[in-house]
């Protein structure tokens, strides 16, 4: 391995970069922001420079001892293949793109110093997960991202809603994080080892090892994944961390973040047996659907594409559960690009609209926003997998998984998630940049500068031309045995080779495209309440989880923590130490009273002590 | 019945009792005073008669000693009583709960 | 017959004699000089004494065996000898609130009873048990009621009278009938024959009658009812020399007579020693909680320390005898550096009530200090006297719990904790009163005679040397524990 | 002179010299305590630097006999358990010393009862005499009851003062009444720890005193420790508690107990500490689980983080109860964090309190606009507090968890729990209703820690968080070899005492 | 001298007079602590004077002819005197006859009764020994008090000057 060095750079910059910004940068905005900036530039260029020493195919390890006590070996490791070399690229790719983005976007905000010191923790947290080589490693950037995210998203700490969806974030991840860091520990007591290759080595010499407890290990570490890719019944945070600034919701919430949960199960796939495999593409499958479902609802132009993103997790976690990483990270990788090429044209429209985000005060836009506008139509085109854009072929690449894997319901599931997502997303498209303007600002919406199209074009060539360029070639035999390179060409027509998957896709792209575009083209106001009725209000409260968990969860703890609190408060402190404490000063105030102060009584008390003295000794 | 030891010893301790009765139930400081002195009248009679059942003349000369200890106390005593005689008015005890609790 | 050996009791008695003459020549307004002559010639007692030149560093009996000089009357005079030092400079600060014109009398009547408690810690008989004890209690009966004027004062002198009386007529019965069973006075010899009468109730009788009359001057369960009257009403000097002396030289006589008087019959009584000292210790802390009076905070305090003593008592070991005398050292410098301050803050006030404390703080933050570490070292925490001296007794308990198997003495230790637990509560409402007492009424400042002051720092040193550097103090309390033995 | 005598007595030499300082000079009187507390605090990184991991018993020994008759002796010397205690309450005693500022009223008695508190848990934590042990812990525990007494806030003062007070005096002498009784069935006839284990080696303790001590022990030391359910005293004093005594106190003498847990009860009582292994493992439940609850409820900021803290206990017990190198390591490992941690929050508190005059959670809110720093810290607080990684505190816990794993399962899982999910509720809870939010009118006036020596205990709490939560290796490397003999000792001696006769302590020879 | 010695050394005598004293004794001392027709101090201390000097009948008895007489004239003689110059000083009233409180009656009987019960139960413990031979004379006992008991005998001495001056003190007619 060459250049061993480099990945340890890679990942450390962005920590650098949050030193120098808290330490000493805090003052100036462009500094900061250039030094965020060029950490996570230098480290895209730094991942090149490896990849070129070393090429895709390979494997290797790097690490030092962190903690050693007894049995329990922590190594900080990094673990460098074909899969956390992608992912690297697409971290620091996609998030260098989104950094620049930034620069533009948070331009008029006094904290933006603040913001990219947050950015670059978030950096370092995220590169951290994908080169861990051992779970404890990985938990903590797994704990350490989810903190960068909930800074981010209570980055306008001043406005409620953001207070509470970052705490919300923050919350529920750690329900995930208990399950994970439970695996963990179970994977360890029964393994013995933490690091992924000693696991792997051990369990494929002895698959047995893990026993009974297999399937529930399994399911736990998966909890890590559905806290932080958001899969039910952990999603509810997701649309409302949209609170955060737009980029935000690009690097965290679409291209990166979220999809740990999907690399950490392809990371450990090794562990999963075929229990909870299933469990868990179905987990996968029910959150595509009932996201997609309350994306149709929705108005905010962020939380359609947060639903989005939530569906399409599902696809990807699915799909892992379907046996299927390849196809996972290829959905991921291209999800990634045009994700957030998505959720930045959003930002853009945002930024252009004077940050209105009601998708129904917008419209027409394609106007006043041209690039945005074209950018903005790359990213739904891939999105809702229309050839010859990415999205198609990694759509395509799940559908055929799930076939091959004669997964009939969830192929049907996937299909019909496919015609919803082309159905929602259009329905976006229409409403913000067809029709008449619905507001003023609409038509006083402006382009935004350079420093911010530039990354979207940039990032609308990878969301076009992603499904393409080799991304599935990288990963090489990571996850098969023998797996061929395949020329442009022949990545190009991969689909042709199933027909049938392809057909049915494109079906429902079409399906949806015509529903969208019969509804929404022109349409001042939502027609599908009235259709729908009941089901659409429904889907427009999310299917009510928040009120449900609300119910559930948060008041079984309030009532739990109000018991124990009404215990602290009156029977410890009120009753027991209470009574001990007035028992001591009654008996106190009673036992003086012996003291009346007349002699004769003195006398009288003093005989009696005599007389049972004498009693006691002698008058046995 | 030969008078015995016991015979005096039991004299003795009926006195002691009845000045501590004495000592108890009268309210008058005087006559507590006077039921303490039969108390050490008691035990100058036990005293006296041990000594003559033991052969022994030790204890007659704790004999003397407490009488004349007595004395002294009695001299104090009333002197004490006196003092407060005129403060007060009063040699009754219940009259004498200034301090108490 | 070796009567050198009572040279320094002589000497005591003397200076007493020649106070009192000494009155008759000095004019009224030096009559305060009286008293530190006194002290100068007490102090020179006490060096010698501690440079084992005086009489009592010569060990040996004297008077056919009556009077003893050891270890244990040693240590018990230096500190007799200390606590009457300080009573003095106490009583030279609260002269001008005793009958004016007999200070003379209050300087030399402290040293007869001074003489009384040197007599008793040579007590190896018991007539001179009885007879140093009724001197020291006689002297009392004047000393408590010494300030006429204020009916307290005479109050509790009546009181401390009769149940004094009261305890004496017992002790006296039991001393008869010992005596009239054993035939045997002198202790040693009585420790020889004890054994042969330990099934003798009459015998035993006796014994427990003297133990009343003991009990009484300890202020132990259930002979403690008279300790807070007399302590509050008693001229402040006296309350000192009455808690630390009186209370002492019943301690020294305690132990004399169940360990070397009749330890065979003591070693049946654990149980009893383990009751007695339980309720002591809870009786003094309990009824302390509520009190406002100072003076008679410190007098039902006092029971409880009795109680703390009795535990040396009730383990039935040197090490517990050791530990006895160890944290009476440290009590005589405590209670005389509280008694000392509330003297002075006090002495102008209608009643000791502990509002008179507030604002002493500002008044003068050497008092304020000194009332604190008195305080704080009552209430058994480190470094000072107190604590010490508790860890020594629990630990003599414990290692007796250890070795008896007597499941009693664990839970002895542990009412001792509680007593201590709860002591806390009133001692630090003290030192809450001294800090941060609401509506002190006056601010001026208290004006500190530097005789006070220096009486003050020896207090001060007492109590940190005590607990700082405990070797010295416990190889003297070690060697006096051994003598009770032999 | 040992290095140690130097940390704790400067702190108490110059305790002494503000005696005599007049109480007007107060940049004096501030600048001997900070400077005595910074010198402490330097010799103790110089003592920590200098620590050799592994080696072979103590290291800075020193042993001046005290009382010869009884076998105390004032000896000190640190192994890998209380390098890092010592290394944390030097820090701490700095940190606290640099925030009484906040006092304004008798600075010099405050800062000389500072002082001794510094100088005594320090000396306690050093001390390798049972005698001593105990009298520093004493010497530092009295202070903090006249500081809360006099310089303590709110209504609820008073109560809370004799509260504390009396609870921690019961639980101490409990612990006293175990100690003495250890000394004495022990045999050894000294109250030098070494010499007792080493005796004890030869001699164990009956099973019959062992049952009778640990327990002793365990409550006394317990109650020190607010283990549920005598918990109660902590939240209602450290509420009313200067911040500067606050911190000494939670962050450094509380962890006294449970050094006391480890230092003496694990060696000396290995068959009791075995047997009581579980129930000290189900109360941590109470700790973590109930009180992490209380915790939820609590309106009042330093309430809440009272009873953080106190369920920061548990996890140290489970990994004390859990009797493997692991958690053992893992629970002298958070006893380090968290000094640090509640000194931090305390300060923070604080700092607050002394700006707004409420810790009323609900009158607070945006505060991060007026005090970014002070917000920053608070939030970083927060977040160690519910085990971030970066912070040492993740350390700790997760070794622990790691290490109860094995041994208790489901308690391990309720730890986990509320750690993870409880103690990010109300921990987020907290920042989102002080620091987030919009900003009330009435706070536009507050003011943030502006200059380096506001900013600076803050600081150096945050960092030395950060650094043993980055290189934890720096502690566990020390502390490992030592936990192993403890371990050993606590559970290797099993054999040998069930068959008395039988050569206890095989494992420890092997291990050398 | 001769004869009383004679009288009472005889057997049956002796044993009447023992019985005759004795009741006189504690008749006495009932009438002085409880006496149904008087509460009047001055009774009580009538009676106790007749207690002493029945008592000092069992001295006689007992051979102790010093304290017999000594008895007399110190406690009969000079203290009640005392007493009843005192009283008579004080020009005490009678005692208030109160309403009895039963309780406190009951309660005073009942410890005095289990204080008595236990002496007299410690009777049976003594053993008896030889005959009564001891002879009280003066010479010997004088020899003893100033050989043996010296120290004792010096430190009363001491205690009667506490007392004297105590005396003084207490009852100094101006307070200055």
């Amino acid at each position: 391995m060459k250049y061993e060095n480099l990945p340890w750079l890679i990942l450390f910059l962005p920590l650098l970069s949050v030193a120098v910004i808290t330490l000493f940068t805090l003052r100036s905005k462009t500094v900061s922001s250039l030094i965020s900036i060029g950490a996570v530039v230098t480290g895209f260029v730094m991942t090149l420079l490896f990849i070129n020493a070393n090429g895709f195919q390979f494997s290797g390890e790097t690490s030092a001892n962190w903690l050693s006590i007894g049995g329990l070996q922590i190594d900080f490791g990094l673990k460098l293949d074909a899969l956390s070399m992608m992912m690297l690229l697409v971290v620091t790719g996609v998030g260098g793109a989104i950094h620049i983005y930034s620069f533009g976007y948070m331009h008029d905000d006094e904290s933006m110093a603040r913001f990219f010191a947050f950015l670059s923790l978030f950096t370092f947290s995220m590169l951290g997960i994908v080169l861990a080589n051992n779970f404890l490693m990985m938990f903590i950037f797994w704990e350490l991202v989810g903190v960068s995210s909930y800074l981010l998203i209570g980055f306008w700490f001043e406005k409620p809603s953001a207070g509470d969806a970052a705490k919300k974030a923050f919350v529920t991840n750690r329900l995930g994080d208990f399950g994970f860091l439970f695996g963990i520990l179970m994977v360890w007591g029964l393994l013995g080892s933490l690091s992924f290759s000693a696991l792997q080595t051990t369990l494929a010499a002895n698959p047995a090892l893990l026993g009974a407890s297999a399937t529930l290990a399994g399911l736990l570490i998966f909890c890590g994944a559905m806290g932080k890719s958001a899969q039910f019944p952990l999603h509810v945070w997701l649309p409302d961390a949209m609170e955060g600034p737009t980029p935000v919701s690009a690097l965290i919430h679409a291209a990166t973040m979220v999809a740990a949960g999907v690399y950490m199960l392809c990371r450990t796939l090794f562990l999963f047996n075929s229990e909870s495999l299933h469990l868990i593409s179905y987990i996968g499958g029910f959150t595509a659907l009932l996201a997609a479902l309350m994306a149709v609802q929705q108005n905010d132009i962020k939380r359609i594409i947060a639903y989005s993103t939530l569906s399409q997790l599902g696809y990807m976690v699915m799909t892992v559960g379907l046996n299927g990483p390849t196809p996972a990270m290829f959905h991921l990788t291209t999800h990634a690009f045009f994700k957030a090429l998505l959720f930045l044209s959003a930002g853009s429209v945002i930024v252009g609209m004077h940050h209105e985000q009601d998708i129904w005060q917008m419209g027409n836009l394609r106007k006043k926003m041209p690039i945005t506008f074209l950018t903005f139509t790359i990213g739904t085109l891939a999105l809702c997998g229309v050839p010859p854009f990415s999205g198609f072929y990694s759509k395509d690449a799940i559908l055929t998984q799930a076939l091959a894997q004669k997964s009939y319901l969830l192929f049907g599931v996937g299909v019909f998630v496919a015609a919803l997502t082309t159905f929602y997303t259009f329905r976006l498209f229409f409403i913000v940049f067809f029709g008449k303007e619905k507001s003023k600002a609409a038509s006083h919406a402006h382009e935004s500068p350079l420093v911010m199209t530039l990354p979207l074009i940039a990032l609308a060539v990878f969301s076009f031309a992603g499904g393409f360029i080799g991304i599935t070639n990288n990963y090489g035999s990571q996850f098969v045995n023998h797996h061929e390179a395949l020329s442009m060409a022949q990545q190009f027509t991969e689909p042709f080779n199933n027909l049938f998957p392809m057909a049915c896709g494109l079906g429902a792209v079409a399906v949806g495209l015509f529903l969208a575009y019969s509804l929404y083209n022109n349409a001042a106001a939502d027609p599908l309440p009235t259709k729908l009725g009941g089901l659409a209000t429904l889907m427009k409260n999310k299917f009510y989880f928040d009120e449900f968990y609300e119910a559930t969860f948060i008041r079984a703890h309030d009532f739990l923590a109000a018991v124990a609190d009404w215990l602290d408060r009156w029977i410890l402190e009120g009753a027991i130490i209470g009574a001990i404490r007035g028992g001591t000063d009654l008996s106190g105030r009673a036992l003086r009273l012996a003291q009346t102060g007349n002699l004769q009584t003195y006398a009288f008390l003093f005989v009696l002590g005599v007389a049972l003295l004498l009693y006691f000794v002698l008058g046995k | 019945m030969h008078v015995s030891l016991h015979h005096y010893l039991f004299v003795s301790f009926m006195l002691f009792s009845l000045g501590l009765l004495g000592v108890i139930m009268r309210r008058n400081l005087l006559v507590i005073y006077m039921s303490l002195e039969l108390m050490l009248n008691a035990a100058n009679l036990a005293l006296v008669s041990f000594s003559r059942f033991n052969n022994k003349l030790d204890g007659q000369v704790l004999v003397f000693f407490i009488i004349t200890v007595a004395a002294a106390e009695v001299a104090v005593g009333l002197a004490l009583i006196v003092a407060l005689f005129r403060k007060r008015q009063s040699a009754h005890v219940e009259d004498l709960t200034s301090m108490k609790l | 017959m070796n009567s050198s050996l009572i040279m320094l009791e002589i000497s005591v008695i003397g200076l007493g004699l020649v106070l009192m003459l000494a009155d008759l020549f000095v004019p009224a307004e030096r009559r305060r000089f009286i008293g530190y002559a006194a002290i100068v010639a007490l102090g020179v007692l006490l060096i010698t004494s501690l440079s084992g030149n005086g009489s009592c560093g010569q060990f040996g009996t004297a008077f056919g065996g009556m009077f003893i000089n050891d270890g244990l009357s040693l240590l018990f005079k230096q500190l007799f000898i200390i606590a009457a030092i300080l009573v003095l400079f106490m009583a030279a600060e609260f002269s001008d609130k005793l009958a004016a014109g007999s200070v003379a009398e209050y300087y030399s009547l402290t040293l007869f009873a001074l003489a009384g408690m040197l007599f008793a810690a040579s007590s190896n008989d018991f007539t001179m048990l009885f007879v140093s004890i009724e001197l020291i209690t006689i002297t009392f009966y004047v000393l408590v009621s010494f300030q006429r004027s204020k009916i307290q004062s005479l109050e509790a002198g009546v009181k401390y009278l009769i149940l004094g009386a009261l305890s004496s007529a017992f002790m006296v019965f039991g001393i008869a009938l010992i005596w009239g069973t054993t035939g045997e006075l002198n202790f040693t010899k009585l420790a020889a024959v004890a054994p042969q009468f330990a099934d003798s109730q009459m015998f035993l009788l006796g014994v427990l009658l003297v133990l009343v009359g003991l009990g009484f001057k300890i202020a132990a369960f259930p002979f403690q009812i008279w300790a807070p009257d007399v302590y509050q009403g008693a001229p402040t000097p006296t309350t000192a020399f009455l808690g630390i002396g009186s209370k002492a030289a019943g301690f020294v006589l305690l132990l004399r007579v169940l360990f070397t008087a009749v330890p065979s019959v003591t070693a049946h009584w654990a149980n009893l020693l383990i009751v007695i000292s339980a309720i002591t210790i809870l009786y003094g802390n309990l009824c302390a909680i509520p009190q406002r009076n100072l003076k008679r905070l410190l007098g039902y305090s006092s029971i409880a320390h009795a109680g703390y003593l009795l535990l040396g008592v009730a383990a039935l070991s040197a090490s517990g005898q050791s530990a006895l005398m160890y944290y009476l050292a440290g009590y005589v410098f405590t209670v005389m550096a509280a008694f000392f301050v509330i003297t002075l803050v006090m002495r102008h006030l209608p009643s000791e009530d502990i509002s008179g404390l507030a604002g002493l703080h500002q008044r003068s933050p050497l008092l304020a200090a000194t009332l604190t570490i008195a305080m704080v070292s009552l209430a058994g925490i480190p470094p000072l006297a107190g604590f010490f001296g508790k860890f020594l007794l629990l630990k003599a308990l414990i290692d007796t719990a250890h070795l008896t198997h007597n499941h009693g003495y664990y839970c002895l230790a542990f009412t001792a904790l509680i007593g201590v637990v709860i002591s806390l509560y009133y001692y630090f409402g003290v030192i809450r009163e001294i800090y941060w007492g609401k509506n002190p009424e006056d601010l001026s400042p208290i004006e500190i005679s530097s005789p006070a002051k220096l009486s003050l720092a020896i207090c001060l040193a007492g109590i940190f040397w005590i607990g700082l550097f405990p070797d010295t103090v416990l190889n003297i309390t070690n060697l006096a524990a051994t003598a009770l033995g032999k | 002179m040992s290095i140690l005598t130097y940390i704790a007595g400067w702190p108490l030499l110059a305790a002494l010299a503000l005696v005599v300082v007049p109480r007007n000079y107060r940049v004096i009187i501030r600048a001997i305590a900070v400077l005595a507390t910074l010198i402490s605090a330097v010799l103790a990184v110089k003592m920590f630097a200098q620590f050799v991991p592994g080696a072979n018993g103590f290291q800075f020994e020193q042993q001046i006999p005290w009382v010869e008759s009884l076998g105390i002796s004032y000896h000190v010397g640190v192994d890998g358990l209380n390098v890092g205690l010592i290394l944390m309450g030097a820090i701490v005693a700095f940190a606290a010393a640099l925030c009484s500022w906040e006092i304004q009223t008798r600075e010099k008695e405050f800062y000389i009862l500072l002082l001794l508190m510094t100088g005594g848990i320090l000396g306690a934590f050093a001390s390798l005499d049972l005698f001593f042990f105990y009298f520093l812990h004493e010497l530092a525990l009295v202070p903090t009851f006249i500081m809360i007494g006099v310089w303590g806030r709110g209504e609820k003062k008073n109560y809370a003062t004799f509260q504390i007070t009396l609870y921690l005096s019961i639980g101490a002498l409990i612990a006293l009444i175990g100690l003495i009784a250890l000394y004495l069935q022990s045999g050894a006839n000294t109250f030098d720890i070494p010499k007792i284990i080493e005796h004890a080696k030869t001699n164990p303790l009956s099973l019959n005193a062992q049952n009778f001590i640990f327990p002793l022990l365990l409550f006394g030391f317990g109650i020190l420790v607010s283990l549920w359910p005598f918990h109660s005293w902590a939240p209602l004093g450290y509420g009313v508690a200067p911040s500067p005594t606050a911190m000494l106190h939670a962050g450094v003498l509380k962890k006294f107990g449970l050094y006391g847990l480890i230092r003496i009860a694990l060696p000396l009582l290995p068959q009791a500490t075995q047997s009581w292994a579980h129930v000290i493992a189900w109360l941590c439940v109470g700790n973590i689980l109930y009180v992490g609850w209380v915790a939820m409820r609590q309106k009042d900021l330093n309430l809440l983080i009272g009873n953080s803290s106190v369920a920061h206990m548990g996890f140290i017990f489970l990994g004390i109860a859990s009797l493997n190198l692991i958690g053992v390591t893992g629970a002298v490992l958070i006893m380090v964090a968290h000094g640090f941690l509640a000194a931090l929050t305390f300060a923070l508190s604080g700092y607050i309190y002394k700006q707004t005059g409420t810790l009323q959670i609900s009158e607070l809110g945006g505060l991060c606009r007026k005090l970014p720093f002070i917000g920053t810290a608070l939030l970083m607080a927060a977040m160690a507090g519910c085990g971030l990684p970066g912070f040492a505190n993740f350390v700790g816990e997760a070794t622990v968890f790691f290490g109860s794993w094995k041994a208790f399962p489901t308690v391990t899982v309720i730890a986990l729990w509320g750690a993870l999910v409880i103690g990010g509720i109300y921990m987020t809870r907290a920042i989102r209703n002080i620091l987030h939010g919009p900003l009330p009118e009435k706070w536009n006036s507050l003011v943030d820690a502006s200059n380096v020596w506001r900013k600076l205990p803050y600081a150096l709490l945050i960092v030395s968080l950060l650094v043993f939560g980055f290189i934890p290796k720096l502690l566990t490397e020390k502390i490992n070899p030592d936990a192993q003999k403890i371990v050993a000792l606590a559970t290797g001696n099993l054999v040998s005492a069930t068959a008395p006769g039988a050569s206890p302590l095989n494992f420890v020879a092997q291990n050398k | 001298m001769e004869a009383i010695n004679n009288l009472i050394s005889g057997g049956v005598v002796q044993d009447i007079m023992f019985y005759v004293f004795a009741a006189l004794t504690l008749l006495c001392a009932i009438l002085v602590v409880a006496n149904p027709f008087s509460r009047s101090p001055v009774t009580s201390a009538m009676f106790l004077v007749l207690t002493i000097i029945s008592m000092s009948g069992l001295f006689l008895l007992l051979h102790a002819f010093f304290l017999a007489a000594v008895q007399i004239l110190v406690y009969a003689g000079a203290v009640m005197v005392l007493f009843l110059f005192v009283i008579m000083l004080l020009d005490l009233k009678e005692e208030q006859r109160r309403k009895i409180k039963f309780f406190g009656l009951a309660a005073g009987l009942v410890s005095v009764s289990i204080v008595a019960g236990i002496f007299i139960k410690s009777l049976a413990s003594i053993k008896l020994t030889a005959e009564p031979a001891l002879e009280g004379e003066t010479y010997v006992l004088g020899k003893l008090l100033f050989t043996q008991y010296t120290l004792p005998f010096e430190i009363i001495s001491i205690l009667l000057l506490v007392a004297m001056v105590g005396v003084i003190l207490l009852s100094k007619k101006k307070l200055e």
